[in-house]
């Protein structure tokens, strides 16, 4: 007889399958954040150069990592927000638009009210996270009100965005020069310019909604079984439309640190960023069909992408090589961090 | 205190709700039993607000109300504990727990995890379980889910200050004796604060625990009996409308099975953690019937004989052909057929129509090079449509739209016009109406005549004792006991849980 | 009930809708010859949504289709010369063999093919890039005329591409509805469960279903090809999208098992129609894009069909 | 050099040679037997539609281009929303299917100017506007074995810009600034694009005569800001200290190198390509050494002029010679000096043109290699 009030048994092994599997995101990038070096290694190797593995390596060096943190925080800003979208088991295709229309409505304001941090132009920036969860918020109302699958409106929705982001410009590009709003890139502190610390506070707040608030909780809930949490007396419209919006802030953050980044908002300001964040998303481990990861699988994710961009051109890799090099490692990536045995199929 | 008055409910093509008159009084365990079928779940659902009757009235106290969706129903004090496993796995305890009411843990917009531990501990508590809150659902077993399913719903003590009626669908089909007499013990308990209604297949339990018990047929409540006056035989009587007989299990039908030939062969046949060292044969014409409760590991084996799982140790022999290589693929071709128990997920495909579903396993046959011969399909579809009486308009009928009978009907058409000779039937019978049981048991027989070895996963005991000519008892993976089920020698209930917990 | 019964009809209302509203505006746009040319140019994007209608039929997506074709234009425009008519098959081959590696990743390995037929993309693309030397490649005139030129005559009126959409629809509409496989698809698309519980090599299905998709890219890329006569690694860009919108506006949700071919012939009409009418009825170039998405909002609510879209909609 | 590298792009050397073997070797001359109608004599129209077709309108150069078009057309008397406006986003497939759904819209009375945002796309487009009668003027891309004079009247002409001799300039002005030594990272534009490959062959010319100069690396930034700023940072990365000179495709590619060098403090030398307004600014500031000035405002407004009057009758394109069909357009080469006087006379106050005067800034005919 089996005594079922007592506690599950507390696995034996430390080094479990799914312990491993867990934690595979981050061995990949550490196994990455190791193996560019060597190439450089064996380079100078080749080449009968001094070099001592790790110590002589210019991609394994704090600089670059700045470099690599710097190319991050966008995307990282984008993949949190579609992050809790996947959660739920839904998708978001609408961030290039959403940030684009960010972008520059932030430009405009922080031009139009002043042009720098010490004046009222500060306003454009909780202006453009307000514009990032309208934005959210309607693509949500669309998704949840009209029935249509969160693909399918979003990707409209995300036309739309950059539609309108090209109405408001004209198609100009506005330069934001302010010192102040651009020592986020150039002011660092122990190496790391201000934005990487914007971007490591915006991923605690989003940890902190994640792990500690209810509409966090209830993504989880609601991408662990929709209907089940509705039969528990969840209002799963409400969790949609909420994480809708939600997302729509941070790629508003996302934007902000775009322009931030290069100093210049336009219509392009969103470009690449649906299929690089959803890829990240993806490789840091948070499942495509909903329920499990979080926003720490998709800091990794971002940093793999990311260092294998950076790596491969530091290690010259020929251009025409590198897009099928990243997609290769991003299959490599995703499968070791997918857990076969749970899954009974995949689309 | 809470009372439905001449509920009726209507689905496309089903009446699935009569006339239902129900009354629950205070600190009373009112037990619901009928077939399944009858019309216990459609009613359990209109009790706790996913379904609005189309007709009729639910009070409360006398004040008619009306539920749009489970939450305002349980803000009336109305819970409900699930058969099927309806935590969400991937969340904690203490989260499924508090699922939907997590505002009173937060303090300035943060949850504050201790405050909800310690409550979801004050309420494993009330259900004797002593757990980590924290622990992941999935690490939990099927057992500690039910119970932590009930202290989910006894949450509602706390919310409402009115009084409670609380609905437990088959809470003791996973728990063990023990188990079983502590939930009891709890819910009596607990009739101090609410009332209960009580769902299960088990009649002995539920003639020990209610107060008065509701018997249902075909979407009519037919009787309500009080504790002193019940007996288990008139109550199933009311239940299927006639004495459970022999008859009713086409036990007369039953013939002795060809032993001189084995279909399926298993020879210590282990596959990881579900089951280990299994052997049995399955015989032509023989109906062998694998006994145990939830995830003891006889659908398990029922997946390997399909190619579904490979075993990790053992010889599997199909036709006297050692089985290498597991496949479904490999299954079908040697004359394997599979009912699964998912009925609307694994055994017909929803949106694909009759004919597409009936051939959907033996395409090859109604094809040349690989275009299909839809008229021959369509001529298969409308004799196996009479040969069954499957009740469709027409073959172009989209079996998602199909009863629960018909759609089982359609599945095992697929097989046998296939020409299996193996059928695997995981509860074949569950959630069918009666007169579409018999129709199955009909069909069991017919086909162990024709040669056809089965191997059955019953619905119930009382199905699983009255069809076969074999029965092996499994628990927790192992093999406990093995029955010969001839006519008149055929062992009794209380043998089988005897060695199934 | 009679509105039921009208909604699967809504995607070629909507057609039919879009076609009177642009026309009236407009009466220009209903001169035949005209509508025939407008039709004809929409031929590549229709043989990818194509494909892409088998992807997605069986719950999948297929994000490979558009590097497919770049790489296609690059093999068709450098090995013209060597094998003539002959670089059809090679194009075909390498689709099939892409499209097929992509549904080995998502279905053994477990990959989304979200994921997994974007990186194939990547694969296919760092493929062009190489071929082509990273730079645009024309084919010789008379070697194009004397392999494909058939491709762009008229017989009575109507332009050859046409006839190759037509063929190519009623090969795919034949393979959908008639054969064992794509029997199996619907089944994979509608309930992969029971598809597999039925003994149906569902593994097989799916990379099939992938490679189709890649070999119908590949022709979408050769007629591209032969049709601007020359070929890069960037040349079919654009495509992606429109593809995709092409096949949901149609009504094959990504649910998988619902709509089809003929649904998909329909969506890239629509498109097309969408299309057509920003320069018809003169939408300013700074508003266009917006006009598209919320167009195609309305357009979407309206042809999918809800009550197929079985339990949630995510 | 990553041996890698070496290796691969040795492996790409010989497979070039191999495909301009085949593809070019079999059959020089185009033959527009089956495809190109034959030229006829060509309707003209009194009053035709006018059209610009172009990538996008998030590249400033684009909106120079059109604002070039929109003064031709005002200086017809109309207003400026007369200018069709054709956006193909960077689809060939669209820029085909815009035009022609705009050739039926207006039965050929058309005259359009059109960058057909692929070099292959240009035949398919011309071929369907002297199918339609209508008229048109390319700029930038066509393949080498397209021309007007192939087309009759109908394809009017053809403008380029000669990148090479340019880039060649700004190059030198580089590595003067760089002290004749060091290393140079160049950023290029989609690598299939022609002025991509020459932008970076004029680079290569000049660096033959500086032979103390190392091109580092080079390697195709799309044209696209973000993009040219992560691969900066990670030259920086490569080669850190030991690149001394920046030699820029365009202007967006130049705004996002600068960014990366901000954020690291480095301060070195570089140059760019097309003379934007801002990057002119820049070029004030020091902070760009040079830029190109391609006066995309005449290219846009001479392209649509030549189509509109062409189209109108006013001039026959088939009786001019082959250099007023094919002809390069006009550089000025933009440094710190002058930048302030460019400023004045070309963006502050945009010059009146003569749309008229077809070739009087123009660069010659277009060399073939």
């Amino acid at each position: 007889m089996t005594d079922i009030t007592a506690q599950t048994a507390p696995r034996a092994r430390w080094l479990t399958r799914e312990r491993i599997i867990k934690w595979a995101p981050l061995l990949v990038l550490i196994v990455l954040v190791l193996l560019f070096p060597f190439f450089e290694w064996l380079e100078d190797f080749r080449e009968s150069k001094e070099h001592l593995y790790l110590a002589d390596s210019r991609f394994f060096s704090i600089r670059n990592a700045a470099r690599i943190a710097i190319a991050s925080t966008p995307a990282l800003m984008v993949a949190i927000g579609v992050t809790f979208i996947i959660i739920m088991g839904s998708i978001d295709l609408s961030m290039e638009g959403t940030v684009s229309v960010c972008a520059v409505i932030f430009a405009f304001a922080f031009i139009g009210w002043g042009g720098t941090l010490t004046s009222w132009a500060w306003l454009a920036i909780p202006l453009a996270l307000l514009v990032g969860a309208v934005l959210g918020f309607i693509n949500g109302l669309v998704h949840v009100r009209l029935k249509i699958p969160s693909f399918m409106a979003s990707l409209a929705m995300g036309f739309v965005g950059t539609g309108f982001a090209l109405l408001l410009t004209g198609g100009d590009r506005i330069r934001v020069e302010d010192d102040l709003f651009r020592s986020l890139l150039t002011v660092r502190w122990f190496n790391f310019p201000i934005m990487c610390y914007v971007a490591l506070a915006m991923l605690l707040i989003a940890w902190f909604i994640q792990s500690r608030t209810t509409l966090g909780r209830n993504f989880y809930a609601v991408g662990g079984g929709e209907e089940l949490a509705h039969a528990s007396g969840l209002n799963v419209s409400r969790v949609r439309i909420m994480g809708f919006t939600l997302a729509g802030i941070f790629f508003a953050m996302g934007a902000l640190l775009a322009v931030g980044r290069i100093g210049i908002a336009e219509t392009a300001t969103g470009n690449n960023f649906m299929f690089i964040s959803i890829t990240a998303v993806v490789v840091g481990g948070t499942a495509l069909w909903g329920g499990i990861g979080g926003v720490w699988n998709t800091l990794v994710g971002v940093l793999i992408v990311n260092v294998i961009n950076n790596g491969m051109v530091v290690i010259g890799l020929p251009s025409y090589v590198q897009d099928g090099v990243l997609g290769l490692l991003v299959i490599a990536a995703v499968v070791l961090s997918t857990d076969r045995k749970t899954v009974s199929f995949v689309k | 205190m809470y009372e439905l008055r001449q509920v009726d409910k209507h689905f496309p093509g089903v009446h699935a709700l009569k006339a239902v008159d129900f009354k629950v009084n205070r600190h009373e365990i009112v037990g619901l039993v009928g077939e399944n079928g009858a019309g216990k779940s459609t009613l359990m659902k209109v009790i706790y607000g996913a379904y609005q009757p189309d007709g009729g009235d639910i009070t409360i106290d006398g004040t008619v109300v009306r539920f749009q969706n489970p939450r305002q129903a349980m803000n009336h004090g109305i819970g409900m504990v699930f058969q099927e496993q309806s935590l969400i796995l991937n969340l904690t305890v203490m989260e499924n727990i508090f699922l939907g009411y997590e505002q009173q843990f937060v303090k300035f917009g943060v949850i504050d995890w201790k405050a909800m531990a310690q409550a979801a501990k004050r309420q494993l508590a009330k259900v004797k379980l002593d757990i980590d809150p924290a622990t992941t659902t999935s690490d939990l077993s099927f057992a500690q889910r039910q119970l932590v399913e009930l202290a989910k719903v006894l949450t509602l003590e706390e919310r409402i200050d009115g009084d409670l009626v609380i609905l437990l669908d088959e809470p003791t089909s996973v728990l063990a004796k023990e188990e079983v007499e502590l939930l009891f013990g709890l819910v009596r308990d607990l009739t101090k604060r609410a009332s209960f209604i009580f769902v299960s297949h088990r009649m002995d339990e539920v003639l020990e625990l209610s107060d008065r018990i509701y018997v249902m047929k075909d979407g009519a409540v037919v009787d309500v009996v009080a504790h002193d006056e019940a007996e288990v035989d008139a109550i199933q009587h009311k239940m299927v409308g006639r004495e459970v007989d022999k008859e009713y299990y086409r036990e007369q039908k039953q013939k002795p099975y060809d032993a001189g030939t084995v279909l399926v062969g298993f020879d210590k046949v282990s596959c990881g953690r579900r089951y280990s060292d299994i052997s049995f044969d399955l015989h032509p014409g023989e109906v062998l019937c694998l006994v145990g409760t939830e995830g003891s590991g006889r659908e398990a084996i029922l997946r390997t004989i399909f190619g579904l799982d490979s075993p990790t140790a053992g010889t599997v022999t199909i036709k006297g052909e050692p089985v290498t290589r597991f496949a479904a693929q490999g299954g079908v071709s040697r004359g394997v057929g599979y009912i699964p128990r998912e009925r609307k997920i694994e055994g017909i495909v929803a949106g694909m129509n009759v004919y597409e579903n009936m051939t959907l396993s033996q395409m090859g046959n109604y094809s040349s090079g690989g275009v299909l011969k839809v008229g021959e399909e369509k001529s298969l579809a409308r004799a196996w449509i009479e040969r069954l009486g499957i009740k469709t308009p027409d073959v172009y009928k989209d079996c998602g739209g199909l009863s629960g009978g018909n759609q089982q009907k359609v599945v095992l058409a697929k097989w046998r016009s296939g020409g299996a000779d193996i059928m695997l039937l995981d509860h074949p019978t569950r959630g069918l109406d009666i007169g579409a049981k018999e129709d199955v048991y009909e069909m069991i027989r017919e086909m162990s005549d024709a040669g056809v070895g089965i191997i059955l996963v019953a619905d119930t005991l009382e199905e699983a004792i009255g069809l076969s000519h074999t029965i092996l008892v499994i628990k927790d993976g192992a093999f406990q006991k093995r029955f010969d089920g001839t006519p008149g020698a055929k062992p009794t209930l209380y043998d089988l849980v005897h060695h199934m917990i | 009930m009679s509105f039921e019964r009208i909604k699967p009809h809504f995607p070629w209302i909507t057609l039919l809708v879009l076609v009177l509203l642009v026309g009236i505006a407009n009466p220009s746009f209903f001169d035949p010859a005209g509508l025939l040319s407008l039709v004809s140019d929409v031929v590549p994007l229709f043989i990818m949504a194509l494909g892409m209608t088998f992807a997605i039929y069986i719950g999948g997506i297929d994000l490979s289709v558009q590097q497919m074709a770049n790489l296609v234009t690059v093999i068709a425009t450098v090995y013209l010369a060597n094998f003539g008519i002959g670089v059809a098959l090679i194009a075909v081959a390498a689709g099939f063999i892409i499209g097929a590696f992509s549904g080995f990743v998502t279905t053994r390995l477990y990959v989304p093919s979200f994921v997994s037929t974007l990186a194939m993309g990547f694969v296919a693309l760092s493929a062009a890039k190489y071929l082509s030397g990273q730079r645009a490649l024309y084919m010789d005139a008379e070697l194009r005329d004397a392999s494909f030129g058939w491709m762009f005559g008229r017989t009575a009126g109507v332009p050859h591409e046409l006839v190759i959409a037509l063929v190519l629809l009623a090969i795919a509409w034949f393979l959908q509805t008639r054969t064992t496989f794509g029997r199996a698809l619907k089944a994979v698309g509608s309930g992969e469960l029971a598809a597999v519980a039925s003994g149906l090599n569902v593994d097989r299905v799916k990379i099939l279903a992938f490679a189709i998709s890649g070999v119908f890219a590949a022709i979408a890329g050769l007629i591209f090809s032969v049709k601007l006569s020359g070929g890069d690694a960037n040349l079919a860009n654009g495509f992606l999208l429109l593809a995709i919108v092409a096949v949901l506006v149609g009504g094959t949700p990504l649910t998988g098992g619902v709509g089809g071919v003929v649904n998909t012939a329909i969506g890239t009409l629509i498109v097309m129609v969408i299309r057509a009418a920003m320069v018809y009825l003169e939408i300013d170039a700074t508003q266009q894009q917006m006009v598209f998405g919320i167009v195609l909002i309305a357009a979407i609510a309206l042809t999918i069909d809800r009550s197929k879209l079985r339990g949630v909609v995510k | 050099m990553s041996f890698i590298k070496k290796f691969i792009q040795q492996e790409t050397v010989s497979r070039r040679n191999f495909l301009l073997a085949s593809a070019y070797g079999v059959s020089g001359a185009a033959a527009m037997r089956m495809f190109g109608p034959s030229p006829v004599q060509a309707a003209t129209y009194a009053d035709p539609t006018v059209a610009w077709s172009y990538r996008n309108r998030t590249n400033p150069y684009w909106n120079e281009i059109v604002s070039g078009g929109e003064a031709f057309v005002e200086s017809l008397g109309k207003s400026k929303d007369f200018l069709t406006h054709l956006i193909n986003e960077g689809s060939s497939e669209k820029s085909l299917a815009d035009v022609k759904a705009l050739l039926a819209k207006t039965n050929g009375e058309l005259a359009l100017a059109i960058d057909t945002n692929d070099a292959p796309n240009a035949r398919p487009v011309v071929e369907a506007c002297a199918a339609a009668g209508a008229y048109v003027s390319t700029l930038w891309n066509k393949t080498d074995d397209l021309h007007p004079w192939d087309f009759g009247d109908n394809y009017v002409s053809h403008m380029s810009w000669s990148d090479e001799k340019p880039a060649e300039q700004t190059a030198r002005i580089l590595l003067e600034a760089m002290g004749g030594k060091g290393g140079v990272v160049h950023l290029g534009g989609i690598a299939s694009n022609n002025p991509a490959i020459e932008r970076l062959q004029g680079l290569k010319n000049a660096l033959a005569d500086y032979p103390d100069v190392e091109l580092l690396d080079a390697q195709p930034a799309d044209w696209d800001t973000q993009k040219a700023n992560q691969i900066m940072s990670s030259f920086i990365t490569r080669y850190g200290d030991e690149i001394t000179g920046v030699h820029c495709a365009n202007d967006t590619i130049g705004y996002g190198v600068l960014e990366a060098l901000r954020a690291e403090g480095m301060d070195i030398p570089i140059v760019t390509y097309d003379g934007n307004p801002q990057a002119v600014e820049l070029v004030a500031e020091g902070k760009i050494l040079a830029t190109v000035f391609t006066n995309p405002h005449w290219g846009g407004g001479i392209t649509a002029s030549l189509a509109y009057h062409a189209a109108t009758g006013a001039f026959k394109p088939s009786e001019e010679p082959n250099e007023h069909r094919e002809f390069y357009g006009p550089t000025i080469m933009v440094t710190p000096e002058d930048a302030l006087e460019f400023r004045a006379n070309y963006l502050d106050n945009v010059p009146t043109y003569d749309w008229k005067d077809f070739w009087g800034p123009s660069n010659g005919p277009i060399m073939y290699k």
